[in-house]
Parts: C-alpha cells; structure tokens; sequence
C-alpha cells in the first residue's frame, strides 16, 4: 500500500499544478492576442522616468480588482456566496478619506486633517461595513447576495451623504501617491498596494490555519462545529476582511483620481470581482479555494479590457467580446469538455460529477 | 417675466449681466402665479409665502454627478416649503421604470404639476397619457422626451447640447483663426455615456465641425462614460496608439481631469499651444473643479451646461397658473469659460455668443 | 436447480485516480435470489454497484440483463431503473428538502389527467410506510426524519418500483434489529416474486441468515462466487482478509482494568435536558469505563450525547467534568474539557468531503489548538499516516480527498480525528457503522484499550452484541427519556432486550 | 409526530409571515400617507402595473434559484428584448407581433445557451449568466446605441389598452376615477398561475426541487438531473424573453442601459419571499409578494417624497434590511421552536 500512496501522491500533486496551470495558460493566451494587432504590446519603456507600456498598465490597472479578489476569495470559500457590496464599500472608503482630509469642501489643495486619519477613518468605516455584511450573513443566516445587498445600494447613498452629493477633490500631491507613483520609483504605487495586500494574505494563510477553517466552514459547516469551529465567527471573520480590503482598494482608486466620486469609484468591480475568483478555477458555492488562482484571473480580467481597448473596440460593445472570451475560458476549464475532449476516442461522456462529489455539502 | 433668452436666468454669477436680477424675477412670477391662483391675494406682493401652496412632483433622474446635484439643490431651493410649494422629490437612481413608477405615484397624490427630468428621451407615452387623463400638466426640463403626440406633455426646457457642441466647435474654429494655425489638427473626442443626449449633441456637434473643416481630424471616438476613471483610461488607450493628438474634446469636465492626468503621465503638457506640441482640452459642464482647471490654463475651453432649473421652472409655473400657453420648447442660458482672451464671441447660426474671461472671483460665485 | 439469471457483469474495470477500484470482476445474479456482495472496507462493492447503475462509467467490461441481447450500457441511474434494476446506496441518497412521500414516488408520481394526484401519493404513501412499519409520516419533511428512518424510506422506496433487481448496499448499518427483521421479511416476499437481490453487508450473521450466494472481493479483484451452504462463516472471512482471522473471539478477556468506583466520575450530568428531544437525565461515566446507551431506534440515544457534548445546547440541569462544574455552550467547549464526539451521521456531521485525509485527520486537534498555533505540515503528515497505518485505512494517499474514499475508511478517518485529540472522554454514537468485520473487532479492541488506558468512553450501538463485547454498564433509554441502567448480570442479549421492551427498573436517580 | 408536522410547514409558516409583514407594512403606509392617496386601490394596482414585467423575470428567477442556480442576465436579456424590438419596429417597418415573436426567441435562445452550457457542460450558473449579462447588454449597443421610442400604433395600443375595474376613487376634485390594470398585469397573474401549478403539480416542478435539494441525489432517485436543469433554464430565459416583452410594453423604448439592475430586483424578490439561493426552497407565490413588497417599499418612498437622493438610496435599503432582518429572526425562531 505505501508504494501505490508514494505514486498517487505524485500524480495528484500533478492534479493540484493543474488547477493553477489553466488559468495560468488563459492569462497568457488573452496576452498573446494582443501581438496581433499590437506587435509591441510587451514592450516597456521608461517614459518621464516612470514605466511605462500596455503590460504595465494591465498589472496597474488590475491593481484594485486584485485587492478585492483577495476579500472576494475569502468569503466565497467561506459562505459559498458573494459580497456584492465591495464597489459601494470602496465608493464609502473614498468618501471619508477625501471628506477628512478636504476638512468639508468641495475641492483642496492643503490637507485639512492628517493623511494617516483620513485612511484609518476610511478603513475603519469599510471595515465596518464589513462586519454589517458579516452580521447578516453569519449571526442571521441571510443569504450572502441579499444581506451584502443592502450595501450595494445604500453604500453609494452613504458615500454621497459623506460628501453631500459633491464630487470632493483632494488636489494634494501626497493624497495622489498612492494612485501614481512613489517619489522616484518608477512602478507604479498601486502595484506595490495589490502586492502588499496579497503578501500579508499569504502570510496569514500560511501562518495561521485560517484557510483550513474557512474551507471546512464552507464545505460542511455542521462537521465544522462539531471539530470545535466556530461557523459563525469565521464567516463573520472574512467578511470583515472582504470589507477592510474594499476600505484598501477604494483608497487606491480614490487617489487615482485624487477624489470621490461616490458614483462612480469602484463601479461594476464586486462583478469582475467574482469573475476573477470564479477564473481562478474557484466554486462559487464554497469550500476549497485557491487565492493563486483568484489573483490570476483578476489580471485575466483587466488583461481581457486593456486588450479590448488596444484592439480599438468601442466601449459599449467591449461586454459582448468580455462575454465570448469569458465563455471560451470557462468552457475550456470545465471538467466535463476537458474529458470529452480527452476521450475524444471514447464516445460516452460520464455521469455528472455532482455523483463523485456526492452531495456532502449543504 | 418675460421667457426670452436675455431676461431668463440662473444665479449663475458669472453670466454676467444679468446675475442680480435674477431671483427678483423669479420671485415676481412666483407672485404672479399668487394672484392668478387664489383671488384673495390679489395684490402685487413680493412676499411669495401667500403662494397658493401648489404641490409638485419632480421626478429627478439620480445624483450621479454634481451636475445633477446641483440642478436638485436648485429645484429644491425654489419650490421650497418657505416659498409655499410642497415638493414631492424623487430620485429614480438613473433608472427609467422608477421613474414611470414615480410618476403613476405621482397621480395618486394628485399633485398639481409634475417637472419630469428624464433619465432618457423615450419610453413616455403611456404614463404621460395617465398623466393627461388626470389632467396633470407635466413640464420636462433637462433632456427633452420622444413621444408619439406632442400634447402629452406641456412644455419642456432644457440645454441644447448640439448647441453647446456647436458653440465648442465655433470656438475653436475661431481659435485656430486668431492663432493662425492652418496644419492639420488632430482630435480625440472622448464620448459621454452612448446614448445620453449630451453625448448624442455634443458628439454631432464635432462630427459636423470636422466635416465643415477639411484640416479637422477626428482620430478617434471612445466613450468615457462621463467618469474620471473612465477618461484617464481612455486617455492612455489613445496616447499609445496616437502620438500627433493636438485637441481632446471631453464631452464633460471629469473625463477631462482623467484626460489630463494621462497626458501628463504621459509625459506631455497641456495648454492651448498646439503649435508646439501642447495638447488642448476642451470640455463641457463648467463645475467648479472644472473652471479651476481651467483657469490655470489645463482646460483651455470649458462650455457651460446650466443645471440651475429652479428659477426658470417657477417662472414657467407661473405663467401656466396664470393661463398662458407657453412654447413647446425654451432653452436655457448657457455660457462659455476660458482663461485664453483670445477669442471673445463666437457665432451660431447667426446668434452671438460670448466667452467669458475666467477670473477667481467668477469661480468663486458659482454655486457648484 | 440452476436458476435462471438476470444478470451478469463480466471482465468489469474501474479506476480512479491512484486507485484500481475493481479489475476484472465478473458477477452473476440469478432470479429470485438473494446475493451477497462481501468484502473488506474499500474492496469495490458499492463501486461496483454504482458501475452496474451507471453511476460510475465502467473502465472495461460488460452488462447482460436478462431480455436483451446486447450488452446494456446505463449511462444513469435513470436507465438502470427503466431495465428494472432498483438500487438503495450506501449513503443515503434521498432528497432532505422535500416530503416524504415525494421521496418515496418521486419519477413515478401518481397522477390524475396528467397533474400530480397529491391526495393519492400522500395516500399511497401512508399505506406504504405502514405496510413496512416506518415511523414517518407521508407529508413530513425528509430533512426531519432521523437517519434510520430515512435509511427505511430509502428502502421502501426502492423495493415500491416494480423491479427485477434490487440492490440493497449496506442498508441495515442504521438499522436496529427490529428494522432489520422487518427488512428481511421483505426481501424474502421479493425473493418469493422472482426478484434477485444483491445484498451488500458487514454482519455475517445477516448473511448466514437470508443468503443463497455470497460474492466475495478483495481488494478490487474478485475471490469468487460461493454458496453460502458451502461457505463456513471462519472461511468467508479467511477469504474476504486474504488470512486467517476468528471474528468471534472474545476480545473482552483482553480487558483487563475495570472502572474505579471510587474515583470521581469523569463525567457527571445532572438533569440535564434539551427541550423537545431529551427529558431531563442523570448519567456518569467513570475513568476506564466504557458505558454503553441503547434503546430503540430514536429512542434518544444520540439526542443525549448531543446535549453532553454541547452538540444541541443542554437547556436545563449541570454537567461536571472530572468534579468540576463547567457550562458547555458548544462543542468547542466541550472538547476543551477533553471530550471527542464521533457523530452517527458521518456524511453530514462528520466527513469535510473536499478536504484530503490530512486535512480531515487533524482538524479536531487543529481547532483545539487556536487559529494561531498551526501544525507544521511535518507534523500533520506524521499523524495522519500513523492512523492510516494503525486503523488500516485505505486511501489512494494522505492527500486523496475524503470523499473518494469508501464508507468504512471514511469512518475510520473520523475515528482517526479523534483519537488525534487525545481525549479523556470518548463518545462514539455508531462508531463501527459500515466498518468491516475485522476492522470491527479491531475498534472494539481499540475501545478496550482506551479504557485500559484510563479513559472513559460512552459507546452507542444498534448491534447489543456489539454493546455486550464492549461496555461494562448500559444505560436504557425509551422516547427521549432515560429508564434505568443495567450492569454485570443482568448484561445479556435477553437482559437488555427485556431493559428496551420496559421490564428495566425505572430510573432511580443516581447510578 | 406533531413536532415533525409543524417543521414541514415552516416554509409555509415563513411565507405566512412574509404575507403579513407585507400588509402589515401596507396598512401602516395606508395609516401614514392616507392622505396622499396611499389608500386608493388604483395605488395598489400601480404595484401590479409597474412590476408586470419584473413579475415574469422573477419567477424564472425563482426556479433558478430553486435548482441552486442563479440567472444574473434577466436585465441585460431585458433590455436587448426591449432594443430588438424597438429597432425592429422602429427602424426595419417590422409588424408589432412579430416583434413580440423576436422578443421571445432571444429570451429562448438565452435560455438554451444558458442552461447547456450550465447543465451539460457543468460551469457555475452565475459564471454562466455573468457572460449572459455581458454579451446582452454589448449586444444591445451593437444592435443601436440610440434611444428609440416605440411609436408602432398595434404596440402603442396594447401598451395603453387600459381594463377598468368596477370599482375605483374620487379625486380630490370630486371626480370618480376607476381603477384600471393593463393587459400585462392580466399576462404576468397568468404566469405566476402557471408556474405555481408547474411547480406543485407536475413531475418537472418536483423534479426541480429535488436537484435543487441535492443533485446528486436526485441523480441517483433515477432524475436525469441534466434535462431538468437545461429545461429549467430554457423556461427561465423564455420567462426572461417575455417579461422583457412586458416590460417594453411599460416603457415603450429601447435604450442600452435600460433595466439595469434588474436582475438584483427580480434576486432579491426571490429570497425575500423566501427562496433559498442554496437551492430545494422556494415557492413563486412568495416570490410574487417579494415583488410587492419591494414595490411597496419603493412606493412609501416616493409618497413620502421629501428625501434627498442619497437618503432615498439609505432608506430604501434601510428598510429592506428591516424586512429581511425580521424575516431572519423569524426564521431562527421557528428553528428553535422545533
Ligand atoms: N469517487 C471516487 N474517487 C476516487 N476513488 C474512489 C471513489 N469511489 C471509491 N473510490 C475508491 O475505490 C475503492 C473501492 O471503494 P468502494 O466504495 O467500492 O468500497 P466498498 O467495498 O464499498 O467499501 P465499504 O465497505 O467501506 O463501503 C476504495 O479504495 C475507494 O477509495
Ligand atoms: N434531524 C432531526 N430532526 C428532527 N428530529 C430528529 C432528527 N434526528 C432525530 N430526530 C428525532 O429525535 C428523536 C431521537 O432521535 P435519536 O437520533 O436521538 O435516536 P437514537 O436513539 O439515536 O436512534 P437512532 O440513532 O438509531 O435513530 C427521534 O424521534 C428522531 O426521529
Ligand atoms: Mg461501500
Ligand atoms: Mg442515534
């Protein structure tokens, strides 16, 4: 027995390489397209001594989608369901970074309050929101899209009241770092944001067992508090991660644009959010999850709209190619035309495989 | 009051001559409305609080934009509780079936008037009949609306944004002249929302320029969907693929500060000298954070869109009170902004219309 | 007489990644038969029914049934019931989320001009769980029925298709002993239509009783097909094992420590209750002492261990631990005080069915030590292959996820689980349902030693021979209430029977 | 036994409570707005009349949920039904009914995408219906980016054939108005009819209950858990197609961000009246009083018409997490009860 557990070890480790390998290939085909029609797509170059090039703007721009996969992926796995709110968390977050340090006006160009209160203010509040979600989603049991609902339409009527329906303008040099550049750095900062972010994840998952306990919870939250875990606290737990990093990646597109436009900061992302997750070769319903993954297909994601962009597709029509593409990828991950094509020989495509996952979860 | 183009107003300061008169105006049909309305109060008072109480129904679109928020402020101001009017506000959040559902409300509570700001131009023609039917005089301001019968509605005023186009064209016709620039000029036009009726005028209003000027060359067309974010990324898409760009034309003040920070990022500059190799921004809207820019020079024409309905609305009222058919259709005023002097009027179909020079003070007086 | 036969698999492969779950086994099912299917804890059995049902897509080999002369290929369990052959799988695979009745019909639903008769079904339904004597009722939920009676509704459904097959896999692992008769009474009426039966068990007696032929596999490979005239039971083992091996010998004699009467209990519940499920008990259990529970099918038993171990909250009444007071408001609490819980219902409080082995192994111990003090990978990797190793479970490796694993090595990995956490106190609610018979004689082994070793365990089964092999004391439990203990003399098949029937003395208040 | 028999009925039990809190909420509104004309019938009809079309979505929304699934493209199907139909009638002279005819064949064809792609090639619905939502709403602005008004006099007609009840109010005036429904508030009862009767009565109504419940399990109880899902879907994008079609009736247009965010309105009517996006739960005549009640909510909102438009969005989610919060605690009370 040892000697048939050392090989089949082996080749699930090859299984496992897989998961991340197609995302992976889907990443690289979206960037490869671009040759055709853009033959200096990869080139960098160093421009008013920062860098500068498509694929650096694909890596910059996907900077907020990454920082929320991340949140998106935790809570997924965790409550098998989705927070829709992050883009109105983000549109809070900016809001009261801005209305802090613009001290109530409409447009500054001194900060009114300290830069380190107006993000702690902004964390905190998305943080906040975050632990709302959690409330609803893990103490009430309301279903993750409908309590995370309430946010995504009352979080941008937050954002507004913050700044009385005004778009604030904080026209500080300090406030547009963290959307630019770091002084005499030449990548851009939101890269270094999206990098911090995934780093410390790593670490927490590496260093604590919270990513065991997130999957147990969603794969059998009944199993889960019957080892000792509490369900209720680590759903509540991601939650508020989700919220805090929606608090990071609204600061980081707030400073882009050096304000909040409550209506438009983070708009549509909590979609492409899921997207990423679901790219990353993710069930949506829970359970296992790879953050790997998740990160992948953000830059998927916004390597798929930058492409559309340098192919010149007009931006009303971009949805329809974001579908097909989106459709090609996740048809070619699918289990079920990977073995049909393999066993293109055979001709009998098998029962579903909801039978070999045997329905434990739920 | 009259509702010719000269008398009608906005607390607009920087409209220049005609800023104080403004709200005596409104205040004076307000009172006429009074004396028509209800015979006690017959005489001529300036106190608009014996106001006979009219109840309106304002279905707004959202607030997706200061603009917008400024033209609800504006309305709100003027049918406020102190002036006698009940205002029953709506916000549709820029959906058109919350609107239409608002309106059938409306109804219900039998309002007197309802000033319908469409979030689009079609899609009225069986509420608007409902209204009809309850004999509730509808007045739309804004964007104007695409029925089947006229009569549905009573009147509308609004912003002619093939106007503004135009007028943004005619300006930089003049522009080129004054500088003697006669080389091919390369534009950009970074489209608002597709399908808004901003973007629909304004973008004809270029198309027709370019078509009118053989050295006019329009590189591209991409929508920015009226956003910063939106802008700057389209902004970076078109300094990739072109690096002739002489003229952006951002159909909105917020696409054009994502313009600018692309450029810059880029590692050019902006401002009016095109001859070596500055890009020039034009825009629409003139919202504080856009004169500021302007006024440094960033922005180097910034055409007004006027969201101060509020006055002119009460003006309107009114005349219906008082059983005065009015036109189908009145423009608002609208003005033009720039720091550069070196075009002072421009003209449209025979009309005139001046730049305003850009000073602090004008920034100072506007209200959004 | 050679009787005629309905179906036959041949040459049949299986093969799962890093597993060869069936090579080359032929099987044969004749009319009006009842055949077993034996084997060890991860042979093939129920992968050979899910292949035969086509559930599983066969990797070789071929189908004859009876009637047609090609060979059959099902492709699902839905053509697999067109050709008459009705199944009952190991798990239970019912729908929880809908009635009872629609359960038992659901596919053939009467109907009146094409709509569902729901009168008729409710009422077909009602005849049918009192023909079998279920305790359900047609309208209730699923979901609400205790894992026995879902097991019996599983079967009625089953056997309510007119079939020409039915395949029982393990349907008496949940059952007591009145369900089981009940069972068996059944199949032989079917056996008496001409139905052939293939009849998948761990209780040998079982098989001794009801079946005409036994199959028997090992390891994926087929032994052979015998007689069960022919077959002595120390020889079907010897062949399911591959050795030698005396099932029935007394393993008790090993046991050599008893309880201390006079410690303190490690366990000492005071009227405790859970409102609706269990009334108000007493219940000690003391160091090196295994005590059994039992009574009849949802008579309490596991509601009881539940509200111990904080699995259901106690509403009322006062639990000590080794002497102390505590309060245990959840499991976590309850595991702090060195209690382990293994739950009766391994697919729904058990298993973490996407989680490998590892993972499943050392999540009890894991969550005991805090988010903040994880186990190397060294370390979990060592403990999950020393349980592999001691409680023989099969799995393709250490990281193989556990649901790919069979029944009864999914059991032993949650055993596994526990005996990681090194508890004073064991609760085992079922704990050898599903597990083979040397396997069996192995954790009932285990369970000794656990006592030896000073620990408490409070052990439930349906299987009173079983009880009788492990516990020293038993206390009886009827409708949620608990009604007197038995112990020492008293401690037979017949003693215990007389207990659960309510000849038992009533509760006294402390034991 | 009694105990088990209590437990069956807590969908029922929670659908019993959604009804009450809804009325509840509408007696409250009748006490508070009376006076603005909260009380009149035709205010209560206006709740049918402008959620005809969202009705219809709604309830193929439900039966996705039901499976486990989800349908997030019912706005983007919407609008491209509303955009076919408007150009076509508009811009190519084609006739009123055969518009009618487009509008369901996309609804239909969105629904045979949809669910082979979800059923036979096994990829997660919302993906699915992410791309769904994408490719509608793209391919709306590829079919026209103008705003078209319907002005086809057949279509115009039905949009404004008003039926009046016998019954009505007097306006403040004097002046007796009956109350009036339009031809969709007749279309959309009929379909929750329908769908209530697929649902209780036929083997494929159960049948989605059952894979919603477990799918694995309804495999093995011999459904061919595949062909439901796929007919499910279908049934849902052909509700999709002609709700649509109600829809444009209501706003006789086509524009590109027309119906955005439906598809979150016709989600969240869904569990607020108590479907359960993990699936087997669900039953369409609660999903029609989330409807309402969503309505309702919206409709105070107006009537009471003096928030600004940041407190309009606040207080409208203010109060839907009032309703699903007290519908959670109910819902955790009769869990403990059992
Ligand atoms: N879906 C699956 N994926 C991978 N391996 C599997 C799967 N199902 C079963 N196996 C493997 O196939 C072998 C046979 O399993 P099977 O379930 O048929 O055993 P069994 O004889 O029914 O055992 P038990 O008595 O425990 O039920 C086991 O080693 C198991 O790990
Ligand atoms: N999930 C459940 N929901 C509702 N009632 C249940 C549930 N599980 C069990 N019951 C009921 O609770 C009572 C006690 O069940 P319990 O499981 O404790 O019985 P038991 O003695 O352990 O018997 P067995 O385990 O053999 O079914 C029974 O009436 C049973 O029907
Ligand atoms: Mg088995
Ligand atoms: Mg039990």
């Amino acid at each position: 027995m040892s000697e048939s557990t050392a090989k089949s070890g082996f080749s699930f480790k090859k299984l496992t390489h897989m998961k991340l390998f197609l995302p992976i290939v889907c990443l690289i085909a979206v960037l490869l397209s671009n040759l055709i029609k853009t033959p200096d797509f990869f080139k960098i170059a160093i421009n008013n001594g920062v860098l500068y090039g498509y694929i650096i703007d694909v890596i910059n721009r996907a900077s907020e989608l990454v920082i929320l996969a991340v949140g998106m992926t935790l809570v997924t796995a965790a409550s098998g369901g989705q927070d829709i709110s992050v883009g109105a968390v983000m549109a809070v977050a900016a809001a009261v970074a801005c209305q802090i340090l613009s001290g109530g006006e409409v447009s500054t160009t001194v900060f009114a309050n300290p830069y380190a209160l107006a993000v702690i203010a902004a964390l905190i509040v998305a943080t906040l929101c975050g632990c709302l979600n959690g409330f609803l989603v893990a103490n009430l049991n309301i279903q993750p899209m409908v309590a995370t609902l309430i946010l995504f339409t009352a979080g941008r009527g937050i954002a507004q009241l913050v700044t009385n329906g005004q778009i604030t303008y904080v026209r500080v040099d300090a406030y547009q770092i963290l959307g630019s550049y770091f002084p005499g750095n030449p990548i851009p900062a939101p890269i270094f944001a999206a990098l911090a972010v995934v780093i410390i994840a790593y670490v927490i998952l590496k260093k604590t067992t919270l990513g065991l306990y997130i999957e147990c919870v969603g794969i059998n939250s009944r199993a889960a508090r019957l080892v000792g875990l509490n369900s209720t606290k680590i759903k509540f737990i991601t939650y508020v991660i989700c919220g805090f990093l929606a608090g990071v990646a609204g600061l980081v597109a707030s400073s882009r644009i050096y304000s909040a436009d409550a209506n438009n900061v983070g708009l549509n992302l909590e979609m492409d959010a899921i997207l990423a997750v679901a790219l990353g070769g993710n069930l949506l319903g829970g359970g296992k999850f790879t953050l790997a993954g998740s990160i992948i297909g953000a830059y998927t994601i916004q390597a798929l709209t930058t492409t559309l962009y340098a192919w010149n597709v007009s931006s009303d029509q971009l949805p329809v190619y974001k579908a097909v593409v989106v459709v090609i990828i996740v048809i070619f991950q699918s289990p079920v035309f990977q073995k049909w094509a393999k066993g293109l020989g055979k001709r009998r495509t098998a029962v579903p495989s909801a039978a070999a996952k045997g329905g434990a979860v739920k | 009051g009259s509702s010719t183009a000269s008398t009608a107003t906005t607390s607009t300061a920087a409209s220049a001559a005609t800023t104080s008169t403004a709200s005596s105006t409104a205040s004076k049909a307000a009172s006429t409305a009074t004396s028509t309305a209800t015979s006690t109060a017959s005489k001529d008072s300036s106190v608009v609080t014996t106001a006979s109480g009219l109840k309106i129904g304002f279905a707004q679109v959202g607030a997706e934009s200061d603009w917008r928020t400024a033209c609800t402020a504006s309305v709100k101001d003027t049918f406020s509780e102190a002036n006698g009017f009940t205002l029953l506000f709506d916000d549709a959040q820029q959906k058109q079936e919350n609107q239409i559902t608002a309106i059938r409300n409306f109804i219900q509570q039998e309002v007197d008037y309802i000033v319908l700001d469409p979030v689009t131009e079609t899609g009225w023609d069986t509420v608007l009949q409902e209204a009809k039917d309850a004999d509730i005089p509808v007045i739309v301001v804004d964007r104007q609306v695409d029925v089947s019968d006229d009569s549905l509605y009573t009147c509308a005023i609004g912003s002619d944004f093939k106007l503004e186009g135009d007028k943004a064209c005619a300006w930089l016709d003049a522009f080129l002249t004054a500088k003697g620039i006669t080389d091919t000029v390369n534009i950009v036009d970074i489209q608002g929302t597709i399908g808004a009726s901003a973007q629909i005028g304004r973008t004809q209003g270029l198309e027709d320029a370019v078509k009118a000027h053989s050295n006019w060359n329009l590189l591209a067309e991409t929508t920015g969907e009226f956003t910063q974010a939106k802008g700057q990324e389209v902004m970076e898409s078109f300094l990739k693929q072109y690096d002739n760009i002489n003229v952006v034309y951002a159909e909105n003040d917020n696409e054009a500060f994502g313009a600018i920070d692309a450029i810059k990022a880029a590692g050019k500059t902006v401002g009016s000298d095109i001859k070596n190799g500055q890009i020039m921004v034009m825009t629409f809207d003139s919202t504080k954070a856009g004169l500021t820019d302007a006024l440094d020079g960033s922005i180097t024409l910034d055409t007004e869109c006027n969201p101060l309905y509020g006055p002119k609305l009460q003006e309107m009222i009114g005349q219906l009170q008082a059983g005065k058919t009015l036109d189908k259709m009145t423009y608002i005023d609208e003005s033009m902004f720039s720091a550069d002097t070196s075009v002072t009027k421009v003209t449209v179909s025979g009309t005139d219309y001046p730049i305003t020079a850009l000073t602090q003070s004008v920034i100072d007086s506007r209200s959004y | 007489m050679e009787q005629e036969v309905v179906l036959t698999m041949r040459g049949t492969d299986k093969i799962f990644p890093g597993v060869k779950a069936l090579q080359n086994v032929d099987f044969t099912l004749r009319k009006g038969e009842i055949h077993a299917l034996m084997g060890e804890n991860g042979a093939g059995k129920s992968t050979l029914i899910k292949v035969l049902t086509g559930v599983y897509e066969a990797d070789g080999g071929e189908i004859r049934v009876a009637g047609t002369d090609r060979p059959v290929v099902n492709k699902s369990p839905q053509e697999a019931q067109n050709l008459g052959i009705s199944t009952v799988y190991q798990e239970v695979n019912l729908c929880t989320n809908i009635t009872v009745a629609e359960n038992l019909f659901i596919g053939h639903e009467p109907r009146k001009a094409g709509f569902i008769d729901w009168k008729t079904m409710n009422t077909k339904a009602g005849e049918l769980l009192r023909s079998l004597d279920i305790k359900a009722e047609a309208t209730q939920k699923l979901g609400d029925c205790s894992l026995a009676i879902q097991q019996m509704i599983a079967i009625a459904r089953a056997v309510n298709m007119k079939c020409r097959v039915l395949i029982l896999d393990e349907p008496t692992s949940s059952l007591d002993d009145d369900e089981v008769e009940k069972l068996f009474v059944l199949m032989q009426k079917l056996k008496g239509e001409g139905v052939g039966i293939v009849f998948v068990t761990h209780f040998l007696e079982q098989v001794y009783r009801v079946c005409d032929r036994i199959t028997v596999l090992r390891n994926g490979t087929l032994v052979g097909e015998y007689k069960v005239s022919e077959l002595p039971r120390l020889q079907l083992v010897a062949k399911m094992m591959g050795k030698n091996f005396d099932d029935l010998a007394d393993i008790k004699g090993a046991h050599t420590k008893g309880a201390d009467l006079k410690d303190a209990p490690v366990i000492d519940a005071e009227g405790l209750s859970h409102t609706g499920t269990i009334k108000p008990f007493n219940f000690q259990v003391r160091r090196g002492e295994v005590v059994g529970l039992t009574g009849l099918l949802g008579s309490g038993r596991s509601e009881l261990v539940r509200s111990i171990y904080g699995a259901d909250r106690a509403d009322k009444g006062k639990l000590k631990v080794n002497g102390k007071e505590v309060r245990i408001n959840k499991p976590l609490d309850a595991m702090m005080q060195g209690m382990a819980y293994l739950p009766e219902d391994r697919k729904m409080d058990g298993i973490i069915a996407d989680l490998s082995v590892r993972e499943n192994i050392i999540i009890a111990l894991q969550a005991k030590r805090g988010m903040f003090k994880p186990m190397s990978r060294k370390e979990a990797e060592e403990a999950a292959d020393k349980f592999i190793d001691l409680l023989q479970i099969k799995t393709a490796s250490r990281e193989t996820p556990i649901k790919s694993l069979s029944g009864g090595n999914q059991q032993k990995v949650i055993i596994a689980r526990w005996l990681l956490t090194n508890p004073d106190y064991l609760i085992l609610d079922e704990p050898t349902r599903g597990i083979d018979i040397g396997t069996k004689t192995e954790i009932q082994k285990l369970v000794l030693d656990l006592a030896d070793q000073d620990k408490a365990v409070t052990f439930i089964s349906s299987e009173i021979e079983e009880m009788l092999r492990t516990c020293s004391r038993m206390a009886v439990l009827r409708d949620g209430q608990k009604v007197g203990e038995i112990s020492g003399s008293e401690m037979t098949q017949e003693g215990i029977m007389k207990a659960i029937a309510g000849a038992g003395k009533e509760e006294t208040g402390n034991v | 036994m009694k105990k088990s028999t209590r437990s069956l009925n807590s969908t029922l039990f929670l659908l019993m409570i959604t009804i009450l809190l809804f009325i509840a909420m509408y007696v409250a509104g009748m006490i508070l707005f009376g006076g603005s004309g909260f009380a009149k019938p035709q205010m209560f009809l206006n709740l049918f009349i402008d959620n005809a079309g969202l009705i219809v979505i709604a309830m193929g929304e439900t039966l996705a949920m039901i499976t486990a699934g989800i349908d997030i493209s019912v706005g983007s199907v919407t609008a491209l039904v509303c955009m076919v139909m408007a150009n076509s009638m508009e811009n190519h002279g084609v006739s009123a009914v055969t518009a009618v005819l487009m509008a369901l064949g996309i609804g239909l064809a969105f629904g045979v995408v949809q669910g082979f792609l979800i059923s036979y090639l096994d990829i997660q619905p919302f993906i699915v219906t992410l791309a769904g939502l994408y490719f509608g709403r793209g391919m709306t602005a590829v079919v026209n980016t103008e705003q078209i008004a319907i002005k086809n006099k057949t279509f115009l007609a039905w949009a404004n054939a008003k039926i009046y009840m016998p019954f009505g109010s007097y306006s403040g005036k004097g002046k007796f108005h009956p109350a009036y429904i339009y031809p969709t508030v007749v279309i959309a009862l009929v379909v929750v009819l329908l769908i209530i009767l697929m649902m209780k009565y036929t083997k494929f109504g159960r049948a989605i209950y059952a894979i919603g419940g477990n799918s694995s399990s309804a495999l093995m109880m011999g459904i061919n858990v595949r062909r439901v899902k796929f007919l499910t879907y279908l049934l849902d994008g052909f509700l999709a197609g002609l709700g649509g079609f109600l829809f444009c009736l209501n706003s006789c247009s086509g524009f590109v961000e027309q119906a955005k965010g439906l598809e979150m309105d016709a989600i969240s009517a869904s569990v607020i009246g108590g479907t359960l996006l993990s699936g087997g739960v669900g039953l369409p005549i609660g999903t029609l009083f989330g409807v309402l009640i969503k309505g309702t909510i919206a409709s105070l909102i107006t009537t009471q018409g003096t928030l600004s438009s940041w407190w309009v969005r606040i207080v409208l989610s203010a109060l839907l997490m009032f309703f699903i919060v007290l519908q959670a605690i109910f819902a955790k009370m009769s869990m403990k009860k059992k």
